[in-house]
């Protein structure tokens, strides 16, 4: 058993366990919008961040793959901790402003207006890559591509165009965090095949 | 194994998503006293991983064979639960989850012990399906060479060189040992490729002559028993005799044919031809001199998505002549709406070689004349004027004549298409790539020669893949697919017809009377085959119809008299109440939803099953039509219902109990919708009113639909093949089939019901004793007893002068 | 690819041990003649860009006709960059040690008459000092080379880096020799460890305790073990991996076959920049002749140490420099960080344990093993030793590559050997660390560069790019370059760094428009906290440094830009103005044939005027412009 | 470009079927044809055993790699820190002038593609423009008309294309 502090909290843990695992095992909540339990964490969001402090030296790390280790002294609601988060969640409302999920998040954690111009008014991704993992690591497929880089970053399907290597499973959709999957979907599903005349009746 | 359940439920608190919202202390006291539960505990996060390591310690202490994890959506979480947990030695099967995040806390305003509640009926019934599992055991598959290699295509020969690399042994049928001759052909095929000759003669020399070959020259298939690792092809040899050889897997490569345009082109095969044709005036006389026009006239022959690939050979070709006949003038006349397939360094070796390309205009269609052809020109919209001498258009692409028969014999013949592409349906992982894994050449869809070539070898690499993992002993036979009882099955074929994946088959011989076998590593595990087998002698293993009546039956029971259920399917309705839950849309919460992989697995006498057992109603929510994932599932779903309804008119119900849905997962609110719409007309029918008739009827109803082998083997006849047209919810049958099907459930009906009064009571009945039994008209009570009486069911004798019947023993 | 085995010159002879090495080069030493007159001829990228390649090939053409056979033929030799590329092409003649500068084509025959025929000096092509005004015919009595303290580039420029006899007979491979077969590879990390030698890709971490970290990873988890040299040189303005690469990969071999023996690795990768091709081409020449010779592959010089490296062509990814980025990317993949809480030297490629150095790190490695740890240690200041290559460019004199000892100042640098500002005024700053790092202001210029006070300025070592920025570069403009540049070459992975450097440039987009007000500055402070914070990799958390150190140190010029809705330096278009000023315009109409916007009128031989409404600040006019008339207001 | 006539399942023989060599593959067939179509990407994910999304990925993931035809002659403007100094950025907005194409793109008649580059590494001579491989040193957009120019007309000579124009 590894022993170690989570704001002040005695908690203990096993080895190979995250300090999000750890924390949610105790109840104590750090907020998440890229982890999903059925895959892998990716540390993308940084809404997760805490800090560690030892003495005068102090960092952030991402919780949802930060490994446990003894003597930990982990804080998760720090001023630098709600800076990061803060920010984010404030660059999120005009990143994705028609997303209620990110609305209602924000809102949770005061962010109720954003001081940044929003590109695109129906915009609900923000390109966790959580749909792309589903239908890796769960379904087996990656019919999801995670396009280009950067600020281009998005999901779709290769080339743009509706794959039939995807099968219309769905759980990317049930995976989106912030409902964006739902538009996507659509471009992302094809008709498995291209019907032409019936080669029976030859 | 297994022989005792010991089921163990743990619930998750979810952080705020679940525990506030359903009283777990109560659910979990609930649980606790139903028998069938040997642990329950709630837990924060059973999916995180000290979730799991909870899981695992208990399950090891208390030896348990069964987990039950009621949580979020087992569609995304149940894979990771089966991988972590697989220490436990648990399989799939073993392990199931319920949402009740979704389907219970978030999706309604009960309060906490209400919700409870439901969460209770629920999870008992889920309970009750995994303790009627019998856990298949785990198989590993044996797939070993040789592999045989079909068709005569051309992808055959990277196919054989590829699994020469591997050192897999393979019998190959060629026209002809000699490479020669085999790539001075291929321009029958592939045209407009003579640069990749040289290449391709190396790889056909390479398939041919090594020491992995078996060469089978001239042989053609005629016959495919067996299935995967354990095939039996039977061919013809050019003597005319039969001969028989084994494989343990098979690659079909098959290219398709060129037809001739029709008469409006002006094709003779002399001057106005089609590239196999120029191909072969070149071979012969060489390239032509004069001005050889290319129309790329795929758009007016009905197959514009060709039209590059046409004019890509044909610009290859073109490249040629020019080469090969400087002074021959290469005119390439295209469609509009094509974009021109050249890359910039084509574009540049174009312009060097000097061939034009001319676009006409798409609203009139060019006219072949004699030496000439006029086409509307875009600029000007004046009709222009092309000389040739020679005149190449695009050829009519097709599959027939050898390479239909052996794609026929392979069964890969599927549904509707002119070609043979992606017709499997790929509803498992380990599935996607396995019609790749079969099949190779342009008779899938027309190719480049080069991407011929990739796919054989892409067959072949897949093929050795699998060889190597069951060499390893990696390769399992999957969980749930179909298994034949040989005690049961009377070879009457009806699965073998219905199976949309072409996993079932006989073991060896033609067919006919034949038991079937199923092929694991093919079957898809869709189920309707099983759901349709008269005898109840296929059955989908660890997914039984045993699971699912007892599911049924344990949540009917607790159902309040309000209160529905419904089976929504894997891919249309319980995708849409996951994503309905994970929004938060309210609906009718007296609506209790089963998941079920596909509506058509589901078989008639589970439906039957809910309302014997008393429910007020029986939703199906499948897909819709045209996605349906195993072809028909959903049509099939829609005769067994109507089945129902014919039966629970009979009865003297309404039929309206019982209803077939569809939902697609990403309009949750359309979902919402459905579940009010039928949810509130259920309620506002109220239940079946609880008499020991009306009981007695619903008995019959059940016992008719599970026993009876008239009525099933009727309805699996009626069930729409996958070959035919596919399904827009048009009418199915012809009124008269209609007519006579319910008369034939009239029929067996009462007889059912008839016989459940013999077998009550010893008798012997008089007809009037009968007649007021059954509630029905005397006369049809009469010749319906005359016929159960010639079929030899009851005993007819006469008892103080009068008519008596008896049950025979 | 180039026909290989035309590149040998001689016939490929596997050696066996580090006596015949040593044969080897006193026999390729003997059969030269020191008299023998050579020309070297500069074939790094800058003198090729300037037709160097077109010189030589005078050069050749040049000798056969002038029939100079009969005597002693000529020797030509192309080497890697002489580092003075501001002045190239350059051409070098032995054994008089002849400096040619700007030499062209058409240069060639005077000099092959004068020089080689002759034995006099074409005085038109040496270097004029600028300050006194003295030719100075030999390379190493120019200023800019006689400032500095070569070390790693001391065979560049001389060897011809597509023969391995050349590297051989400069002493190339001893230090591999000396750690095969003389040293454990204990001895080795030991000697790296105390050599104090900091990684010279960017963060300056200690080589010798990389390595010795990877050693107690291997005994937790075994091996595979490998090594990597990272050549993806991405930081914009630097190019001195590149000049490494093209003109002394030996050196950068062989460092990473005596890391492979310190460490037990058994596969290499060499992860290059695809733009630069010819680094790529040299590379590959060298490992195919070090093959040959023995020195690369199975049982290298008979040591039963066996070895093989394999290079991976860079596919246009800034961020690929980071390290983890770059593993995904050998891995074929997409090239996203991952999170280094599991350091690199234990989960790296592939999971395993890898040891990832930069360019130039590696090429100090044979360096340190041969002549000793303490001699290294000896350069440099106590806690940065050594020497480091710079790339200095931008607005100063002497554009090139400069290695100096660590701690000499920045104006050492930037004015003594680079020689100062084109128009003679001060610096206005100078530009380290790339888009990683920060703008250290003129005030600060005595600055020692080293790591720790570059990184105590703002600003970070870096791979060693410095950009000179006089008063003509506008700060906001060039903070608003770096985050563009970063927003493309953003993995876009994690949200602060996707999300953050848009809002970042975007208020920096205000400020250039003289839109603002001193609370964006403290609003950009905090987002760059924030992303400094919670970026995931360290191409996000320093991705505010540029931004910080120039609001540190250039306020007001960022307030100047709100509050008197101007720019200082005259660049941000939205806040300038062309005009042309009448009395020096000369009405030659070249500007108004030129501008794109066809808004400069005027008649023939008389002043033009620009119509500042239809105008596009595209500056074309003022590039045309011979007289100097066109002007930013 | 490499000269005509390289087939796809030349290049697809060069490397071992191991997914790390997804780069080298794609690489190789930008080198060929200009760009990776979608038939060709396909090929060589299969070859190599990665699904198409990772191909995808990593094609639309670095800068060298595009996924539609791209001109006969490539013209690379470099922005590094020396080049933006000396005004690339002003370059690039008058190249996007002249052949009327956004950074990144091909002119319609496929002769040119217009690309941006971080640093060539060739900072001495900045500002740099890239054609075909051709540094071009200290360029100014009066020295590229003049080079562009010269190249067009080679191309003019051999051009006939006639109807297609």
């Amino acid at each position: 058993m590894i022993t170690f502090k989570i704001d002040g909290q005695q908690v203990k843990a096993r080895p190979g366990w995250t300090v999000l695992e750890t924390a949610r095992e105790h109840g104590i909540e750090i907020p998440t919008l890229c982890f999903h339990p059925a895959v892998s964490a990716s540390g993308a969001c940084r809404l997760c961040m805490v800090e560690l402090r030892e003495g005068t030296w102090s960092k952030l790390v991402a919780s949802c793959i930060y490994p446990v280790a003894e003597g930990l002294q982990v804080h998760t609601d720090t001023e630098r901790v709600r800076n990061v988060r803060r920010w984010v969640l404030e660059m999120l409302l005009a990143a994705c402003p028609a997303s209620p999920e990110i609305a209602a998040l924000a809102a949770k954690y005061d962010v109720v207006r954003t001081r940044f111009t929003s590109h695109d008014p129906d915009q609900t991704c923000m390109v966790c890559g959580l749909c792309a993992r589903v239908c890796d690591e769960v379904v087996g497929l990656s019919a999801i591509a995670i396009v280009d880089r950067g600020v281009h970053k998005r999901v779709g399907a290769p080339f743009a165009k509706p794959t039939d290597i995807c099968v219309a499973c769905g759980s990317c959709v049930t995976v989106c965090p912030t409902g964006a999957m739902q538009a996507i979907f659509d471009s992302v599903r094809g008709e498995p095949t291209t019907a032409l005349t019936q080669l029976a009746a030859q | 194994m297994s022989a005792q359940a010991k089921t163990g439920v743990f619930l998750c608190r979810c952080g705020e998503h679940i525990a506030p919202h359903i009283n777990l202390e109560l659910l979990e006291g609930m649980l606790r006293q139903e028998e069938g539960v040997a642990h329950c505990e709630t837990m924060a996060f059973p999916c995180l991983k000290p979730g799991i390591e909870q899981i695992t310690q208990v399950t090891a202490d208390k030896q348990l064979n069964r987990i039950i994890v009621a949580g979020c959506e087992g569609r995304l979480m149940l894979n990771k639960l089966e991988t972590q947990l697989r220490p436990l030695e648990l399989l799939k099967g073993q392990i199931d989850m319920v949402n009740l995040r979704g389907h219970v806390a978030s999706v309604s305003d009960l309060d906490p012990d209400q919700k409870a509640q439901k969460a209770a009926k629920l999870m008992v019934a889920a309970v009750s399906e995994m303790n009627a599992l019998h856990p298949s055991s785990l198989t590993r598959a044996k797939i070993q060479g040789p592999v045989m290699i079909v068709g005569d295509g051309i992808a055959a020969y990277p196919a054989a060189a590829e699994l020469a690399r591997h050192k897999i042994d393979y019998l190959l049928t060629v026209p002809s040992n000699d490479p020669d001759d085999i790539v001075d052909t291929v321009h029958e095929t592939y045209p407009g490729e003579r640069v990749s000759h040289d290449r391709l003669k190396k790889i056909v020399k390479e398939g041919l002559s090594n020491p992995c070959a078996t060469l089978l020259v001239g042989y053609k298939l005629e016959m495919l028993s067996g299935v995967t690792g354990d095939y039996h092809l039977t061919f013809t040899n050019p003597n005319g005799e039969t001969e028989k050889f084994a494989a343990g897997a098979i690659i079909a490569c098959l290219d398709a044919q060129f037809g001739l345009p029709g008469p409006g082109f002006g094709h003779d095969g002399v001057k106005v031809m089609i590239p196999s044709e120029m191909e072969r005036h070149i071979q012969k006389s060489g390239a032509p001199k004069g001005t050889v026009v290319f129309w790329v006239s795929d758009y007016e022959i009905g197959q514009p998505e060709f039209a590059a690939l046409s004019a890509k050979t044909a610009w290859q070709m073109g490249v040629h002549i020019r080469q090969c006949a400087p002074t021959s003038k290469v005119v390439m006349l295209y469609n509009q709406q094509m974009e021109v397939p050249l890359t910039a360094a084509e574009r540049a070796q174009n312009r060097a070689l000097d061939i034009l390309w001319v676009p006409y205009d798409k609203a009139m269609q060019p006219t072949v004349q004699d030496g000439y052809l006029t086409f509307c020109n875009l600029s000007d919209h004046v009709e222009h004027e092309i000389l040739w001498d020679y005149l190449v258009l695009s050829p009519q692409r097709m599959v027939s004549g050898q390479a239909l028969n052996t794609a026929h014999i392979l069964g890969l013949v599927h549904k509707h298409g002119r070609f043979l592409t992606g017709h499997h349906a790929r509803v498992r992982p380990e599935m996607v790539g396995r019609e790749e894994t079969y099949l190779a050449g342009s008779a899938r869809l027309p190719c480049s020669l080069q991407d011929t070539l990739a796919q054989g070898r892409k067959a072949a690499a897949k093929t050795a893949e699998m060889f190597h993992k069951s060499a390893q002993g990696d390769l399992f036979v999957p969980r749930v697919v179909c298994v034949v009882d040989p005690e049961k099955c009377i070879g009457c074929g009806q699965c073998q017809e219905l199976c949309d994946c072409g996993g079932i088959g006989v073991a060896d011989g033609p067919g006919g009377g034949l038991p079937r076998i199923v092929d694991p590593m093919v079957c898809t595990g869709g189920g309707t085959c099983a759901a349709a087998c008269p005898y109840h002698a296929l059955v989908l293993q660890n997914n039984s119809n045993d699971q699912r009546e007892a599911r049924v039956a344990a949540l009917a029971q607790r159902l309040g008299p309000d209160e529905s259920m419904a089976f929504v399917c894997g891919w249309g309705g319980l995708p849409a109440a996951d994503v309905a839950g994970k929004q938060a849309l309210k609906y009718d919460p007296r609506i209790y939803l089963l998941g079920v992989p596909c509506v058509g697995q589901i078989d008639a006498c589970a439906m039957a099953r809910a309302f014997k057992e008393g429910a007020s109603g029986l939703l199906l929510v499948g897909c819709l039509p045209e996605t349906c994932h195993h072809s028909y599932g959903l049509d099939h779903a829609w005769a067994r219902v109507s089945t129902i309804k014919k039966l629970l008119s009979l009865c003297g119900f309404d039929r309206r109990r019982i209803a077939l849905a569809h939902a697609d997962l990403n309009h949750p609110l359309d979902f919402v919708k459905t579940m009010d719409s039928f949810t509130r007309s259920i309620a506002a029918m109220g239940p079946i009113p609880k008499s020991l008739e009306n009981q007695n009827k619903l008995d019959a109803l059940y016992g008719l639909i599970r026993n009876n082998t008239r009525v099933r083997h009727l309805l699996s006849a009626g069930l729409r093949r996958p070959w035919e047209e596919i399904y827009r919810g048009d009418q199915r049958h012809a009124l008269d089939y209609d007519r006579d099907f319910s008369k034939v459930l009239a029929e067996e009906f009462l007889q059912q019901r008839l016989l459940m009064v013999f077998r009550k009571a010893k008798g012997p009945f008089n007809l009037d004793q009968l007649t007021g039994q059954v509630q029905e008209d005397q006369k049809e009570v009469a010749t319906c007893l005359w016929d159960m009486v010639k079929s030899g069911v009851i005993h007819f004798s006469h008892m103080k002068h009068e008519a008596v019947y008896t049950l025979r023993k | 690819m180039p026909n290989l085995s035309t590149a040998l010159k001689m016939d490929p002879w596997r050696l066996q041990s580090g006596e015949e090495l040593n044969r080897l080069r006193a026999q390729i030493i003997a059969g030269r003649d020191p008299q023998r007159p050579e020309i070297i001829i500069c074939h790094g990228t800058g003198c090729l860009a300037n037709g160097s390649d077109k010189v030589a090939k005078a050069f050749r053409a040049a000798l056969e006709g002038k029939g100079i056979q009969a005597k002693v033929m000529p020797g030509i030799k192309t080497t890697g960059c002489h580092g003075f590329c501001s002045r190239g092409p350059l051409v070098i003649i032995r054994p008089q040690g002849l400096f040619y500068q700007r030499v062209k084509p058409k240069d060639v025959e005077e000099i092959v008459d004068h020089t080689l025929v002759h034995g006099k000096a074409v005085e038109r092509l040496l270097y004029k000092d600028p300050s006194s005004g003295d030719l100075i015919f030999n390379e190493g009595e120019i200023p800019f080379y006689k400032l500095q303290q070569r070390i790693v580039l001391h065979n560049i420029g001389k060897i011809d880096p597509t023969d391995i006899t050349d590297t051989i007979a400069a002493g190339g491979y001893q230090a591999l020799a000396k750690a095969l077969t003389t040293m454990t590879p204990e001895q080795v990390v030991a000697e790296m460890e105390k050599s104090g030698l900091r990684g010279r890709g960017g963060a300056g971490f200690p080589t010798g305790r990389k390595w010795r970290s990877a050693l107690q990873a291997i005994k937790k988890k075994g091996r595979p073990v490998y090594v990597v040299v990272n050549g993806d040189e991405g930081d914009p303005g630097a190019f001195m991996d590149r000049t490494i690469m093209e003109g002394d990969p030996h050196a950068v071999l062989e460092g990473l076959i005596i890391g492979a023996y310190a460490l037990g690795a058994a596969q290499g990768y060499l992860y290059v920049r695809a733009e630069y091709p010819l680094a790529i081409r040299h590379l590959e020449i060298a490992m195919h002749q070090a093959r040959e010779y023995g020195l690369l592959g199975e049982n290298i010089l008979n040591s039963g140490f066996s070895f093989d490296a394999r290079i991976n062509r860079g596919a246009g990814a800034f961020v690929c420099g980071e390290s983890t980025a770059l593993f995904t990317s050998i891995e074929g993949k997409p090239g996203n960080p991952r999170p280094k809480y599991v350091r690199s030297v234990e989960e790296g490629l592939w999971g395993r344990p890898t040891v990832l150095n930069n360019v130039e790190t590696w090429a100090n490695v044979p360096l340190i093993i041969e002549r000793g740890a303490d001699w290294y240690a000896g350069l440099g200041v106590p806690h940065s030793t050594g020497t480091k290559v710079f790339s200095l460019v931008g607005k100063v004199n002497n554009v090139g590559l400069v290695e100096v000892p660590m701690g000499v100042s920045m104006a050492h640098i930037v004015e003594q050997i680079g020689g100062g500002v084109p128009d003679g005024k001060p610096f206005k700053a100078v530009q380290t660390g790339g888009p990683s790092g920060g703008c250290i202001p003129y005030s600060l210029k005595d600055t020692p560069v080293d790591f720790d006070s570059l990184t105590a300025a703002g600003s970070m070592m870096g791979s060693g790019a410095m950009i000179v920025m006089d008063h003509t570069d506008c700060v906001v403009d060039v903070g608003r370059y770096f985050l563009r540049f970063l927003e493309e070459e953003s993995c876009g992975k994690c949200l602060p760094c996707r999300l953050g450097l848009t809002r970042l440039r975007e208020i920096l987009d205000n400020f250039s428009q003289g839109v603002g007000s001193e609370k964006d500055i403290e609003d950009l402070t905090s987002l760059s906290q924030a992303i400094q914070d919670g970026a995931l990799c360290a191409l996000g958390s320093s991705a505010p440094n540029p931004v910080l150190t120039t609001i540190r140190y250039f306020r007001e010029e960022y307030l100047a830009h709100v509050q008197e809705h101007k720019c200082p330096a005259g660049v941000c278009k939205d806040l300038i103005t062309y005009g042309i000023d009448p009395e020096r315009c000369t009405g030659c109409m070249n500007c108004a044939r030129q501008c794109p916007a066809q808004c400069i009128t005027g008649k023939k031989k008389t002043a033009h005027v620009i119509d500042t409404h239809k105008c596009l600040r595209c500056g074309i006019c003022k590039e045309t412009c011979k007289f100097d008339a066109v002007f930013i207001s | 470009m490499e000269p005509q006539g390289v087939q796809i399942d030349e290049i697809m023989e060069r490397y071992p079927d191991k997914p790390e060599y997804l780069i080298f593959l794609l690489q190789d067939i930008q080198a060929s044809y200009g760009y990776i179509s979608a038939q060709a990407m396909q090929l060589a994910c299969d070859r190599i055993g990665v699904p198409l999304t990772q191909g995808y990925s990593v094609a639309t993931f670095y800068q060298s790699f595009r996924l539609d035809p791209s001109g006969e002659h490539e013209i690379r403007v470099c922005l590094g820190t020396a080049c933006h100094l000396k005004g690339g950025q002003r370059l690039v907005e008058d190249l996007e002038r002249r052949l009327n194409v956004e950074a990144g793109g091909t002119t319609e008649d496929l002769r040119f593609t217009l690309n941006t580059v971080n640093c060539v590494g060739a900072c001495a001579l900045a500002p740099v423009v890239v054609v075909d491989n051709e540094y071009q040193p200290n360029a100014t957009s009066k020295k590229l008309e003049k080079y562009l120019k010269t190249i067009d007309a080679l191309a003019g000579v051999e051009a006939k294309e006639g109807a297609h124009a």
